[in-house]
């Protein structure tokens, strides 16, 4: 398992150096500079600024010297958010990112488990048809759309719970979490409807049952880890879509993270703020594929000893 | 024993889930107080700020949400009415004005003191001054003193020797300022912040005066003089200041703290507003502002404001070189429509660039709705009936607003015309990047007055005005704005030369203007002292929470 | 290749007994009525929609539906209905186009990755996970100032990033149907690698692909939004339904309806969409005609 | 009255083309320390009759029409799902065909054998954690696992075959159930492992003096332990009646056709075999596999030695037997003849021209010349393409046909191999497992091979169809003068069909012969042990053999 690990690490390295040296050079060729602004700036000023931020050394030189920097764990200094760096940015953001992330799995899991199980003990009756129906619903429902919904109906009308903030108020974090875990709520319930039927035709169902057992007890003991191990398989990647994709649902709900940021890096030419959350995103999403693959090996007993055939 | 492994897992992991379950729901439980009542109690104001500041140095800040946290933690020698935004007595208690208007001597309150407790004299402001004139500082409002004396040549390094700028300290609380020209506005100029005073020992504690991106304004760091000093700043979260016991006014201050929310989505901002989450919001939806006009809600304040919508017209454009042509463009815009169709805010439409009643000035514009004249003009210039026009795009940056703006004028084009326009929006900085390299046909343009004079928008049309944008050039224009305007002897004079100039601009048309700003504020009734003005500037000295009779809505 | 032509010929027959299968299925029969429906109604649109569509009233405004404008008018004044039949044809065709795009390029990548395994697949997964990690945005940005504004620019950026999650599917489902006793009859055959994917692997995809593609469809439709909405792809007065949805979620709680006639056309078209590839796996299934 | 008495069952399948009567009028009873055989092919009813008795059907499609089942006394058609499950593991129990499958990979044997212990419907009867895994530790080691109490935390995977039956005997029993249904338990099972686990069956059954229902497709397996037996065919009954009538004095056609399709005696067939070259030459075949089984041996890069130097030549006109039970290799050998994994080292000839070694590209001519039947007709036939479409694809990618003659070359072709030319547009699975192995079969020779790879071509498939696909190929052999390599673990069938026979042992030739002479006088005492343990179709020899 270690050494699965290991492998999939050594093989992550050129990907971070691939996306570091694509993103370097596609956001340095973009239009428009980090100090443009509305009122024209005076050429002196932007000799200055540009100056100070080595922004006036050839582009292979400024290359070289960033990736220098980002071996030794620095990432540089922000352009727009003058004085503050780029990690003390991520330190910022990330806490209340992945707190939504969290609760959004969580609250995508609870029900996207319970809605595809629930349907896979009866497929094709109604008990099937209705929570799959709301699954596809969910899955294009965008959050720019069931954000501002649940806002108006919780937080205005029925003044429930509070229409924004991250632990300011007690139980802001309700809404966002169930604003984003909604579309992969509804992709798990997919996902594990559709492994529980696989693992409920099973022969050692079968067996389960001719031993006398109940059905909660087959469908728990027996049914759930093989039935779930899409949804594990599903679960780094929808984690680092989580941390990346919450950016509509951070600014519907005044969260402050990670997601804001990169947004607002974007559109302010940000430059190293761009690269820093590029590259701890790419390091997030790797990390996280890497650990629900290992996740799934740990759970399956027979290639929790091989390891993994084929990586 | 191992068969046990598997339940035991399974009861570990309920076990987690169960935990994070009750944390998400335990959160939940609790008073359900909003933040105005509460704020009221505590004397809290819940101010919505736009978006994240990006510097509290005031000779480094540029944008609106900056200014509103600056003026709470810092003051200037003199400061503004809030409602008529004449000049009162600051950090200056009084000050002569000179026969000729070019020297300024101001006196200091021997009161006055930094947050820290330190005293604030004359000297801080030379040392202030003499930092935002550092090139390498990158001060973006360094031009707001080039109506000192030697200012701009300081700044410019045609001298290098500070002691020729026209600022003296005579002593600890005498200033003497000395000026190019006599320049009526610059009272007004001294209430911005990029001529605010810094701390010398904080800024030179964390790096060297002219250095970018020091941590001195952070919470625990930065001093000021204002009413509040900072307590504390998350990062997209929010902003605390706090009263500032040595402020020379702090007696009559009566709130106890501010929290400045930076929201970004003005749909969230309105949304909080609503929930009473906030006290203040400063931007209402186009289409919120009807749903409060129609419940006639104290809430909503609509104020006119010193700023003007336009749209750019790149003179160099083929079909857009006659200014017959420019001038039938802006003619066939239906400005009323779209101030009372689309915008909806009160929003006054505009037929000269310089909003009307700035520092008392009128501008006499002959330009006005009439598509008659329009398509005459047209006509004059080769294209009867819009035939032959060659397609045109207008270029916005990417907004609700300015998308709506654009789709009506196109249409009003397409029906007054006959001629076809297309939009384009960009993205904030390629747009930046297009209209800088004149890379545009039209472009869709705002400008905000940093201060109250029409010098203020007349002079971004100078040929080499770095606002100009529009590739139009006319010396005499120049020459009125930068040689006669300043030698005028009387304001009245002044203003007429202004006339003239903006009367010339308007007859070529390389800019159509469309409206003149309001600042849409949602208030809460129990904000007192809140004063709309046309800065939109707020007096956080003197604003207090008071609800009313029944309390909150 | 010629040599297999004729096998072509006669090889459409999966889709023949598909179609006689998918016509006793009433469910995508009724999925297949609404999507061709709305098409030939986009077609038609400009013959036979009730207003033109940059037709704005301002003096009008936002109205609530009546005889004169079935579903409203929006803010401009402008009718509603024409606005979504003009919008339904950016949408399906940007919906369709792009995701075809994906479906090409994932589908190959996958069954390609998957079927030839070791280094290529090592390296071809790598450049997804590549994919994956750059910073979605400012590509589009980049694009958009190279390559100017241009409608087929936005099908290659959308392409772009949904076909990623296919050839992840595609790559799994190869992964295990290349050690079929049927893929290895092939190879004995003699059949080329290229001839064993084409002829016996991908067909044998079809099921996981065609459920993925109806749920890429609609969200397509909502990136192109997205897309259109940072000035890559479509500009007014032109719309789509998935910007019609974003302008109408700014003002649902004064104009509810300019928000729910769009939701609702892109949420049949989404149904219609999903019983129609269910309706299609099990057709294309030739093992579905008997329990 | 008997302890369980089955009377007028009927169960019929509720499907989308039609109502599908799986079970018709069925009766019969069995009594404690009485074994109970009912055989028949795929698809004659047994497994339904006795799913049905514990409601382990898929309701719907299935639905029971009609007739009791009482077991002791009492209906258990009608009972309740509650009282079911008490009846469930406890007084019934049942033993699956596939022993892979039918334990939960993801949980351990021991958590698995114990759950029927402390998940007990009768709490009363409920025991501790402690004690249940006692009592599993006692009987895994009466079923015969060795170091039983380390074994008991193993996951299914880490057993062999045998192994898992026995695992599931354990977990069948454990509540002690006065009936034990066996659904085919050693159908999946190598030969040898097979006797031992029909011997542990009776052993266990005599000590415990229960009902047995043993359902089988093999006459063979049950002559020696059944004492009643019941052929069924298409759902109904076609004989009941104590074995020995049934093995010796049936009077019914279709009891007298599955005697008759058991293979029994040697070829019957000339030997065909021509001197000279011979058309297949393997010197020191070697054929290695990366093994990854444990983290170890992947750390180490230890192999798995699949082949490990392996000579032989197969000369024209020869039908070769390659026997040896799971994993001795013997399909490896195939393979690797085939060109089909890369051989680690040795050398493959096909008539005197080295093969092994050439690009995929230089090998189509030679693929065209030698073609393999696969063992599963289901997997060996791309369940999307048509009959027609599977076989017109070699005849057109070696440029046999052309687009004029294609359709009667195809047509040809299914009158070779016994298809009806009306089913060309049909899919695989609208066949039985017999005709797609005749498909499969036909795929092969459609490119006139010289050669033929037959691995295991015979072993899914039900004992008539056996019968008539191990014809139809001998008489392709001779008609279209094929050279084959007949691979098996059956060695019933091996004698029945070839001229020499190969018996392979973990990737070793070890023993070679004429099939007579080799079945005569085996001289290696693992041959001697594969002989030994065939089932034969008379009852009083085979338990003869059962009790030595």
């Amino acid at each position: 398992m270690l050494r699965f690990a290991f492998n999939r690490l050594l093989q992550a390295i050129p990907v971070l150096l691939i996306v570091i040296s694509a993103t370097f050079f596609l956001v340095h060729s973009a239009p428009g500079g980090p100090f443009s602004a509305d009122k024209a700036v005076p050429p002196e000023v932007i000799r200055a600024l540009e100056a100070q931020y080595n922004l006036d050394q050839p582009l292979w030189q400024q290359y070289v010297s960033y990736l220098g920097d980002v071996l030794q764990g620095d990432l540089g200094p922000s352009f727009k958010y003058s004085g503050r760096t780029v990690n003390e940015l991520i330190a910022a953001g990330l806490p209340a990112t992945a707190e939504l992330a969290m609760y959004a799995m969580l609250v995508a899991l609870i029900i996207g488990i319970s809605a595809g199980v629930l349907a896979a003990m009866r497929p094709n009756t109604m008990q099937d048809y209705l929570p799959m129906s709301a699954a596809m619903l969910g899955i294009c429902m965008p959050s720019f759309l069931l954000g501002p919904i649940l806002v108006l109906v919780f937080g205005i009308h029925l003044e429930w719970l509070p229409v924004s903030g991250w632990g300011d108020i007690p139980g802001d974090k309700i809404l966002p979490a169930i604003t984003l875990g909604t579309g992969y709520a509804a992709y798990i319930a997919r996902l594990s409807r559709g492994g529980m039927l696989e693992v409920l035709s099973q022969d050692y169902i079968r067996t389960a049952r001719a031993k006398g057992l109940s059905e909660p007890l087959i469908i728990f003991k027996h049914a759930l880890r093989g039935g779930l191990i899409p949804v594990v398989a599903f679960l780094g990647p929808a984690f680092a879509g989580l941390l990346g994709g919450s950016f509509v649902v951070e600014t519907i709900f005044q969260i402050p993270g990670l997601g804001r940021f990169y947004v607002q890096a974007a559109f302010n030419r940000d430059y190293t703020m761009i690269l820093g959350m590029t590259v701890f995103f790419a390091t997030l999403i790797i990390l996280f594929n890497l650990l629900s693959d290992m996740l799934a090996l740990w759970l399956n007993p027979k290639l929790r000893q091989q390891a993994g055939g084929e990586s | 024993m191992k068969p046990q492994v598997s339940v035991s897992t399974a009861s570990q992991l309920s076990a987690i889930i169960l935990i994070l379950t009750s944390s998400l729901l335990l959160g939940s439980c609790g008073s359900s107080e909003n933040n105005v009542s509460k704020g009221n109690r505590t004397g809290t104001l819940h101010w919505g700020n736009g978006t994240e500041p990006q510097s509290l140095d005031p000779h480094i800040a540029t944008g609106v949400p900056e200014h509103k946290i600056i003026i709470a933690l810092m003051e200037g020698l003199v400061l503004k009415d809030r409602k008529t935004l004449e000049p009162r007595p600051g950090v200056a208690k009084s000050w002569e004005i000179s026969d000729d208007g070019r020297v300024y001597t101001f006196h200091l309150r021997d009161n006055a003191r930094w947050s820290n407790g330190d005293p604030h004299n004359a000297h801080d402001y030379v040392w202030s001054w003499w930092r935002a004139l550092q090139p390498a500082l990158g001060n973006l409002y360094a031009y707001m003193y080039f109506s000192i004396e030697n200012a701009k040549e300081y700044y410019e390094g045609e001298i290098s020797d500070f002691e020729q700028v026209g600022v003296k300290a005579l002593d600890d609380l005498t200033l003497q300022v000395t000026l190019k020209n006599p320049t009526p506005y610059f009272l007004q100029l001294l209430d911005h912040y990029s001529l605010y005073p810094v701390h010398q020992a904080t800024v030179e504690k964390f790096g060297s005066a002219d250095q970018r991106g020091t941590r001195w304004t952070y919470e625990g760091n930065i001093v000021g003089n204002g009413a509040f000093q900072l307590r504390d700043w998350k990062i997209n979260r929010r902003v605390v200041v706090e009263r500032n016991p040595y402020y020379w006014n702090a007696d009559n201050v009566r709130l106890n703290e501010i929290v400045y929310y930076p929201t970004e989505n003005a749909i969230t901002e309105e949304r909080m507003f609503r929930a009473g989450q906030l006290h203040y919001s400063g931007t209402v939806p186009a289409d919120k502002i009807a749903t409060y006009q129609s419940n006639n809600d104290p809430a909503l304040r609509i104020d006119p404001y010193l700023g003007i919508y336009f749209y750019r017209i790149n003179v160099e454009t083929p079909q857009l070189q006659d200014k017959r042509v420019r001038r039938a463009l802006g003619m066939t815009i239906d400005r009323d429509q779209l101030t009372q169709r689309i915008l909806k805010a009160g929003q006054i439409p505009a037929y000269a660039i310089t909003p009307p009643g700035t520092m008392g000035y009128y501008p006499e514009s002959d330009l006005r709705f009439d598509p008659e004249a329009a398509r005459q003009l047209l006509a004059d210039a080769g294209y009867p009936n819009g035939e032959g026009f060659p397609s045109t795009e207008i270029l916005y940056n990417t907004s609700e607003g300015h998308r709506k703006l654009a789709v009506a004028i196109q249409q009003m084009w397409k029906k007054h015309l006959n001629i076809d326009v297309t939009l384009l929006n960009q993205e904030w900085k390629v747009y930046l990047n297009s209209v800088s390299m004149k890379d545009y046909q039209i472009g869709r343009a705002g400008w905000i007055g940093d201060y109250v004079d029409p010098n203020n928008f007349l002079d971004m049309f100078l040929c080499n005005g770095g606002n100009n944008r529009t590739g139009w050039c006319n010396p005499v224009y120049d020459e009125l704005i930068l040689k006669h305007a300043p030698e005028a002897k009387t304001q009245e004079e002044r203003l007429e030369i202004f006339t003239q100039a903006e009367k010339m601009l308007l007859a070529d048309m390389p800019v159509i203007p469309i409206y003149i700003y309001t600042s849409n504020n949602l208030v809460d009734p129990s904000v007192k002292n809140f004063s709309g003005n046309i800065l939109n500037q707020p007096s956080f000295s003197e604003i207090y929470l008071e609800p009313d009779n029944g309390g909150q809505q | 290749m010629d040599r297999l032509q004729a096998m072509e010929e006669k090889g459409s027959s999966l889709w023949r007994d598909a179609w006689i299968k998918l016509s006793k299925n009433y469910l995508a029969l009724f999925g297949l009525g609404v999507i061709a429906l709305l098409c030939i109604v986009s077609l038609l649109t400009p013959w036979i929609a009730p207003y033109g569509y940059e037709e704005q009233n301002l003096m009008l405004g936002a109205t609530a539906p009546s005889l004169e404008h079935w579903l409203g008018t929006d803010i401009f004044g402008r009718d509603m209905l024409t606005r979504i039949m003009y919008g339904g044809r950016v949408s399906l065709m940007v919906g369709f186009i792009a995701t075809a795009v994906a479906l090409v390029i994932g589908v190959l990548w996958g069954a390609i990755a998957g079927f030839v395994g070791g280094r290529v697949d090592a390296v071809m997964m790598r450049i997804v996970d590549i994919m994956y990690a750059l910073p979605f945005m400012i590509f589009i940005v980049l694009l958009m100032v190279v390559f100017g504004r241009n409608i087929l620019l936005l099908f290659l950026a959308i392409g772009a990033v949904e076909w990623l999650t296919m050839a992840r599917i595609v790559r799994s489902q190869v992964m295990s149907l290349r050690k079929q006793e049927f893929v290895e009859a092939a190879y004995s055959l003699g059949l080329s690698q290229w001839t064993i994917i084409r002829r016996h692997i991908i067909p044998n995809t079809l099921g996981p692909v065609i459920v993925y593609t109806t749920l890429t469809i609609p969200s397509v439709m909502l990136l192109e939004a997205f897309l259109s909405f940072l000035g890559l792809g479509i500009q007014p007065p032109e719309s789509s339904w998935g910007l019609l949805i974003n302008y109408g979620v700014e003002t649902m709680e004064e104009y509810p309806w300019l928000l729910i006639f769009p939701g609702v056309t892109l949420s049949l078209t989404l149904f219609a969409l999903n019983f129609l590839g269910d309706g299609l796996r099990d057709a294309l299934d030739p093992r579905t005609s008997k329990d | 009255m008997a302890l369980l008495d089955v009377n007028g069952l009927k169960i019929y399948f509720h499907t989308r083309d039609g109502v599908v009567k799986a079970v018709d009028d069925v009766s019969f009873s069995v009594d404690s320390g009485e074994t109970l055989a009912i055989v028949g092919e795929s698809g004659s009813g047994k497994s339904v009759t006795c799913y049905s008795l514990l409601d382990l059907l898929p309701k719907p499609p299935a639905k029971i029409e009609g007739g009791t089942a009482l077991f002791d006394g009492e209906d258990l058609l009608s009972c309740s799902l509650e009282r079911m499950q008490h009846f469930r593991g406890n007084d019934i129990a049942i033993i699956f065909q596939d022993p892979m499958t039918s334990l939960n990979p993801f949980i351990s044997i021991g958590e698995q054998l114990i759950e029927p212990l402390i998940y007990h419907p009768d709490k009363a009867r409920r025991l501790s954690r402690e004690d249940a895994s006692k009592r599993a530790v006692e009987l895994l080691d009466e079923v015969g696992i060795v170091d039983a109490p380390a074994r008991f935390n193993c996951y299914a995977h880490e057993f062999s075959g045998g192994m898992r039956q026995r695992v599931m005997i354990a977990m069948a029993l454990i509540n002690e159930p006065r009936l034990l249904i066996c659904d085919e338990p050693t159908t999946a099972l190598d030969v040898t492992i097979q006797a031992q686990i029909l011997e542990l069956i009776k052993q266990l059954q005599q000590k415990r003096d229960m009902a047995v229902i043993f359902i089988s497709h093999d006459l063979g397996v049950v002559a020696g332990i059944a004492d009643n037996v019941i052929v069924m065919c298409e759902g109904t009954v076609r004989e009941a009646a104590d074995t020995e009538s049934v093995f010796y004095r049936t009077s019914d056609s279709y009891t007298k056709r599955l005697l008759a399709a058991i293979p029994e005696g040697a070829k019957t067939m000339a030997n065909r075999a021509e001197e000279g070259q011979p058309l297949i030459e393997v010197s020191h075949l070697k054929t290695y596999f990366n093994d990854y089984s444990s983290p170890a041996a992947r750390a180490e890069k230890r192999q798995v030695k699949a082949v490990d130097d392996v000579s032989l030549s197969i000369q024209r006109g020869e039908i070769l037997g390659l026997v040896g039970e799971s994993g001795s290799g013997k399909s490896t050998v195939g393979r690797s003849i085939m060109q089909l994994v890369p051989i680690t080292s040795g050398s493959v000839s096909f008539n005197g021209t080295p093969i092994s070694g050439l690009s995929s590209s230089q090998l189509v001519p030679w693929r065209q010349r030698m073609q393999m039947i696969f063992q599963d007709p289901y997997a060996s036939l791309n369940p999307r393409m048509t009959v027609y479409q599977t076989l017109v694809e070699p005849l057109l990618y070696h440029g046999l046909a052309n687009s004029n003659n294609i359709e009667q070359q195809v047509q040809q072709l299914m009158d070779d191999v016994g298809l009806a030319r009306a089913s060309m547009r049909k899919y695989p699975h609208e066949f039985s497992g017999g005709q797609r192995q005749r498909i499969a079969i036909g795929r092969a020779i459609a490119t006139k091979p010289e050669l033929i790879i037959a691995d295991e071509p015979v072993s899914a498939l039900d004992v008539t169809i056996q019968a008539q696909v191990l014809d139809l190929i001998l008489d392709l052999v001779e008609r279209h003068n094929l050279t084959m390599m007949f691979i098996s673990h059956d060695l019933s069938v091996v004698r029945y069909i070839s001229d020499r026979v190969l018996v392979m042992q973990r990737g070793s030739l070890i023993e070679e012969g004429k099939t007579e002479t080799l079945w005569a006088n085996p001289k290696e005492p693992y041959t001697k042990n594969l002989l030994s343990a065939i089932p034969l179709a008379d009852p009083k020899s085979e338990r003869e053999r059962l009790s030595s």
